[in-house]
């Protein structure tokens, strides 16, 4: 199901500093295929500064993070990665359908049709809904059936429950659970418990 | 990377290191100084005593000794800026995105002298404080082109890439100088053309022309020390916390 | 040739010496405002160092 | 091919948002009308001095009004986290990029050109330089959308960039104007424009091939803040 | 006096936030400047012709700049939700408001009355209409500022109000540019234009007393989306 | 120490329709001092809709909101309240202690100094720092100091819980029952489980 799934994600030595603050320094880890990779720490730690490094929209100051033994930024990082940051991502004027007709041109196929995603996340009967009228939640779960439908080993989530209720963290879970279950890796932050059965969780405490 | 020697490169990375750097400049700062001061007082001297007064414009020509220096500096220093701009970004050197941005400040003053003298040259000469030709109004677009830079480079928190932006802007416009070199050339204008940077003749009389040159290098080495001392509060902003500068605002920090 | 003569400039000391002036002026204070800021800064940066020591 | 699916796809949806937002994509030409008939207002009803200067108030009327719509080019998607997902994307942004500015010049510098003529006509231009005025705006504005991209994506990050933004990309846009506005104006009387002409077009194939790069590295650069 | 207080507070805020913001402090001048230096460029230097519509140029550049840096008047405090706070504020919502705009004119209409007796000298504008020119701006540019408001006001809670404004604005520009430009005319040959200045202190007096009534009312109902 | 405490907020029959969508309908409820009411509802119910309907920023489609018998919005009620909603309300480019001075600067003041509020959501030491440097959680935090050194007697909080970490959870937990225990009113909503010992706290479902 995901060909390229034998690529791990490492990150060596990597240290980020702001406004003459050092978040973290001589950071390392190593996501494999079916990982989870949890940043946690209280806010203002460094864990979206270190996530925007994960993604390639930031230099760290020190240390590099490859793919399949590759230094980022390169070409098939970006088409097997998916990110879904603070921002959605997604625009007020268009409707649902259009967006994610939109994400999926940008990017290859995925696992599910957008019928499938919407089905899954909730939200089938708001396809021709502009993104204007969803509330804040219903907005977080569109951004959600975005990497369904594309194809992507490697999800890289900031704070993914924010604004969604209690079904939609469950829901949110157990797709997590089903994409490592695939051979997928996960790299996010959450102030939140989660609860992944099954599914090799590491940690990573930001101070 | 890209044709350059790999040796070549880390020879560069290692002359461009900030102690490095900072230390050669304090060494180098009283010859520069000594060596401004002994061409510009004999180009002035030249220029001002000595040579004698145009048959045509009389005494108001005398404003030649910085206004052409300086009109020149604003083309040439864009120049720099431009190209430290691109090593910058293809090689990441440090010290070049300083060169660059540290050369916009002293540019943009030689755009403004130029702009002024050639205007109060201008009333006397032309009858008016400003006509609108082709080289007065590039040069005019210069002086923004350098206040874009500046303020860009202000306008960014994160100096690393302020100093990317900067670069991109500058080599941009950098298609701009030409139109200002040429411009006496493909539009009939009030303005002078080339009298001085006529290869073959200069038609400009040797008492004239050698104190201009004379200015001219004076505000070469100028543009160095403006240039080395802008430098280094630059390297000093961005190395804050790096041990070299610990120590140097202890030494120097006045406590 | 007078200093007075000199400063007249064949009538045209206006233009000349406001040109000389204004690009004194601007060279100068081209020299004198990093000097200045380096100082500032040096200062700064000792006091941040005390700061943090004690 | 994919590349150009996801070409098609950037242009098609900067389109469907430029008819959903209709205000925006009627007001470049709304304010180049509006800023060509404030100059008579300001002046005064005189034909003559009107007719002489018309080619270069069309000129500087359209270099404003494309200016103006330029911060709409990267502004929204910045702020809603849209080009991060483009930039993200595996295909390269240089080309994605392409697209934006192509739909910008579809919504922006081709109305321009549509009008023109009408209000060439209200200023008195002479008719023989008016299909030179056509000629000029429609190898002249696209230049201008290629340009001014450069200067957005540079600006893009800034808190504020609107106004930084003219003084960084007015400077760029001064050889298009004297070269466009000239050739206008020698037509009026009776001149050739071969030459003018000439320089727009590789001004204009130049700025094709080269500025969709920079813009690609400073939209990049914008993003890391 | 606690209303008082608040007043001087908006103001104190919006000169630091403008101050902050360097580029946007210095911008509407620089703009200004630009765009008047775009005309000779696109007319072609001729001395009799610029000095002919020197007045309408300055005026209708000082408009525009005015109407450009509008948008920043409401914008941020709108996105960030400072907006909603100010609305909360248990004082009156105009007195606020009259706050913004005196902060939006001590940034953007001051500065173009500084620069602009240069600009006068460079397009040739004869020496007795330039302190007609001064006072015009004086008078004209806290209008532009108080009038600007209210479109601002309406327009801010739309996602691109940048141009839909210029639509709403400009056409209540165009008095005040009228009274303004034609006086500085009038002046430059030497004919009275005492019913002109009245006629804009007036309007002063009037708009001063007047539009901030409707913009904290335009504020309350952009809000409400 | 609340001298007007003895108002009272009242809600009567009040509706709220979004693109042919009934939220809600007939919706009434009073919150008496020392009482919360807390709105709970799935993605998209109206919660945010309702609070600002309460806030006066928007019209309910029949119905009325009063305070201390008077149909809102007049000056008494802008006295006594205070929200703090999706947006921080915050100016990016001004320092937390500037940005504190003003909120005092557009009501009265409070309970508590600025720095001592600023002890209390453990932001002292970040007094002279730009708003955009701090994270999304110290921005959340920031926003809550403003509610403790102005007068306000009615609190109104779309989900105050985002971006927070576990400490600053309990933190808002404890200063919203300290409000509470002063004879304050608290109209929320949250996704998150609230604990607020001895507080009397009315729920509304939405759905
Ligand atoms: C505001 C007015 C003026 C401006 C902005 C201006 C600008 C310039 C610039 C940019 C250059 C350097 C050109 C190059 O190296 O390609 C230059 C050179 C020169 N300018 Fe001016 N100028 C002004 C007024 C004048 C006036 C009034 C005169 C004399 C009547 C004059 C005489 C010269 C001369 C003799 C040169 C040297 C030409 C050469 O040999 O390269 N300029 N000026
Ligand atoms: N643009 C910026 N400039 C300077 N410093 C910043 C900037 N953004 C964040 N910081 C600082 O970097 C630190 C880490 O911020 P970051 O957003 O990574 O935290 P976080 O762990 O995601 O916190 P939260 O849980 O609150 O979202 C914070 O202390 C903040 O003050
Ligand atoms: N601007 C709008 N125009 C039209 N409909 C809207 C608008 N904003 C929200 N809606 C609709 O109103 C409903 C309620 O939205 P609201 O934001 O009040 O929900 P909420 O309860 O706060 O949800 P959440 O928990 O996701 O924040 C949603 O179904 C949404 O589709
Ligand atoms: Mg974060
Ligand atoms: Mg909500």
């Amino acid at each position: 199901m995901h060909p390229k799934s034998c690529h791990k994600l490492e990150g060596q030595n990597l240290s980020c500093t702001r406004d003459d603050r050092e978040l973290f320094a001589g950071l390392g880890f190593a996501v494999h295929p079916g990982q989870v990779l949890l940043l946690e720490g209280n806010n203002g730690s460094g864990k979206t500064s270190l996530l925007r490094i994960i993604c390639g929209f930031r230099e760290p100051d020190t240390g590099t993070v490859s793919w399949g033994e590759e230094a980022i930024p390169h070409y098939q990082y970006y088409s097997d990665m998916a990110y879904v940051g603070h921002l959605d991502g997604i625009k007020k004027e268009l409707t649902v359908l259009e967006n994610l007709k939109l994400s999926q041109a940008l990017s290859q196929s995925g696992r599910l049709t957008i019928q499938q995603a919407l089905d899954k996340v909730r939200l089938s009967g708001y396809e021709d809904t502009l993104i204007q009228a969803l509330s804040a939640g219903q907005k977080r779960r569109l951004s959600l059936a975005r990497l369904l439908i594309t194809h992507n080993v490697l999800w890289i989530l900031d704070e993914p429950f924010t604004s969604l209720d209690k079904q939609g963290i469950t829901l949110m879970e157990s797709l997590m659970a089903e994409h490592c279950a695939n051979g997928g890796m996960i790299v996010m932050t959450s102030h939140h418990d989660i609860d992944l059965n099954g599914v090799d969780v590491q940690r990573i405490r930001l101070s | 990377m890209f044709l350059v020697p790999d040796p070549v490169v880390r020879f560069f990375h290692r002359m461009a290191s900030p102690p490095h750097f900072y230390a050669l400049t304090e060494r180098l700062m009283p010859w520069l100084v000594v060596i401004f001061l002994l061409l510009a007082a004999s180009g002035l001297y030249g220029g001002l005593y000595l040579a004698p007064p145009d048959y045509q414009q009389g005494d108001s020509y005398r404003i030649i000794y910085i206004h052409v220096p300086s009109a020149w500096m604003s083309l040439f220093i864009y120049v720099v800026m431009a190209i430290a701009g691109g090593i910058g970004l293809v090689w990441r050197i440090k010290l070049a995105e300083i060169v660059m941005i540290s050369s916009a400040s002293v540019g943009a003053s030689f755009t403004f002298i130029a702009l002024v003298t050639g205007s109060l040259w201008g009333k006397p000469m032309w009858g008016a404080w400003w006509v609108w030709d082709a080289r007065l109004t590039s040069e005019l677009i210069l002086l923004f082109l350098y206040l874009g830079v500046i303020g860009l480079y202000g306008a960014m928190d994160d100096k690393r890439s302020a100093s990317k932006a900067v670069a991109i802007l500058a080599l941009v416009g950098v298609v701009n100088i030409p139109i200002i070199h040429y411009s006496v050339e493909w539009w009939n204008t009030l303005h002078q053309g080339p009298t001085v940077t006529k290869m073959d003749k200069p038609s400009i009389h040797v008492t004239m022309l050698v104190p201009l040159l004379l200015m001219a290098l004076a505000f070469k080495i100028y543009y160095l020390i403006a240039l080395i001392l802008r430098a280094r509060i630059e390297l000093l902003q961005r190395e804050r916390n790096a041990q070299w500068v610990k120590t140097k605002a202890v030494e120097e920090g006045g406590l | 040739m007078s200093a007075q003569e000199f400063l007249a400039m064949g009538g045209y000391g206006f233009y000349v010496w406001t040109s000389y002036g204004i690009c004194l002026v601007v060279l100068v204070a081209n020299v004198v405002i990093p000097v200045i800021q380096r100082k500032q800064f040096l200062r700064q940066q000792a006091l941040k160092q005390k700061r943090q020591d004690s | 091919m994919a590349l150009f699916d996801a070409f098609t796809a950037i242009v098609r949806r900067d389109l469907v948002l430029a008819l959903r937002r209709r205000s925006e994509c009627a007001n470049p030409v709304l304010f180049f009308i509006l800023v060509i008939t404030l100059f008579p207002l300001g002046i005064g009803a005189q034909p003559k001095l009107l007719q002489a200067i018309a080619p270069g108030i069309i000129w500087v009327s359209a270099l404003l009004a494309t200016m103006l719509s330029l911060d709409s080019l990267f502004r929204s998607d910045f702020d809603d986290g849209s080009l991060e997902q483009i930039l993200l994307s595996p295909y390269p942004t240089s080309i994605l990029v392409l697209g934006k500015i192509t739909a910008h010049w579809l919504t922006t510098g081709l109305p321009l050109l549509i009008v023109a003529p009408l209000l060439a006509v209200f200023l008195g231009l002479p008719n023989q330089s008016l299909s030179i005025l056509l000629l000029t705006l429609a190898l002249g504005t696209p230049i201008l959308s290629l340009i001014g991209a450069v200067g957005v994506a540079l600006t893009v990050g800034l808190r504020r960039g609107g106004m930084i933004l003219s003084l960084l990309v007015l400077p760029l846009y001064v050889p298009v104007l004297i070269f466009a506005s000239n050739a206008v104006e020698m037509a009026g009387s009776g001149l050739p424009v071969a030459a003018q002409i000439n320089i727009l077009v590789s001004m204009l194939l130049m700025a094709l091939v080269l500025a969709p790069w920079p813009t690609a590295a400073a939209l990049k650069m914008s993003i890391n803040s």
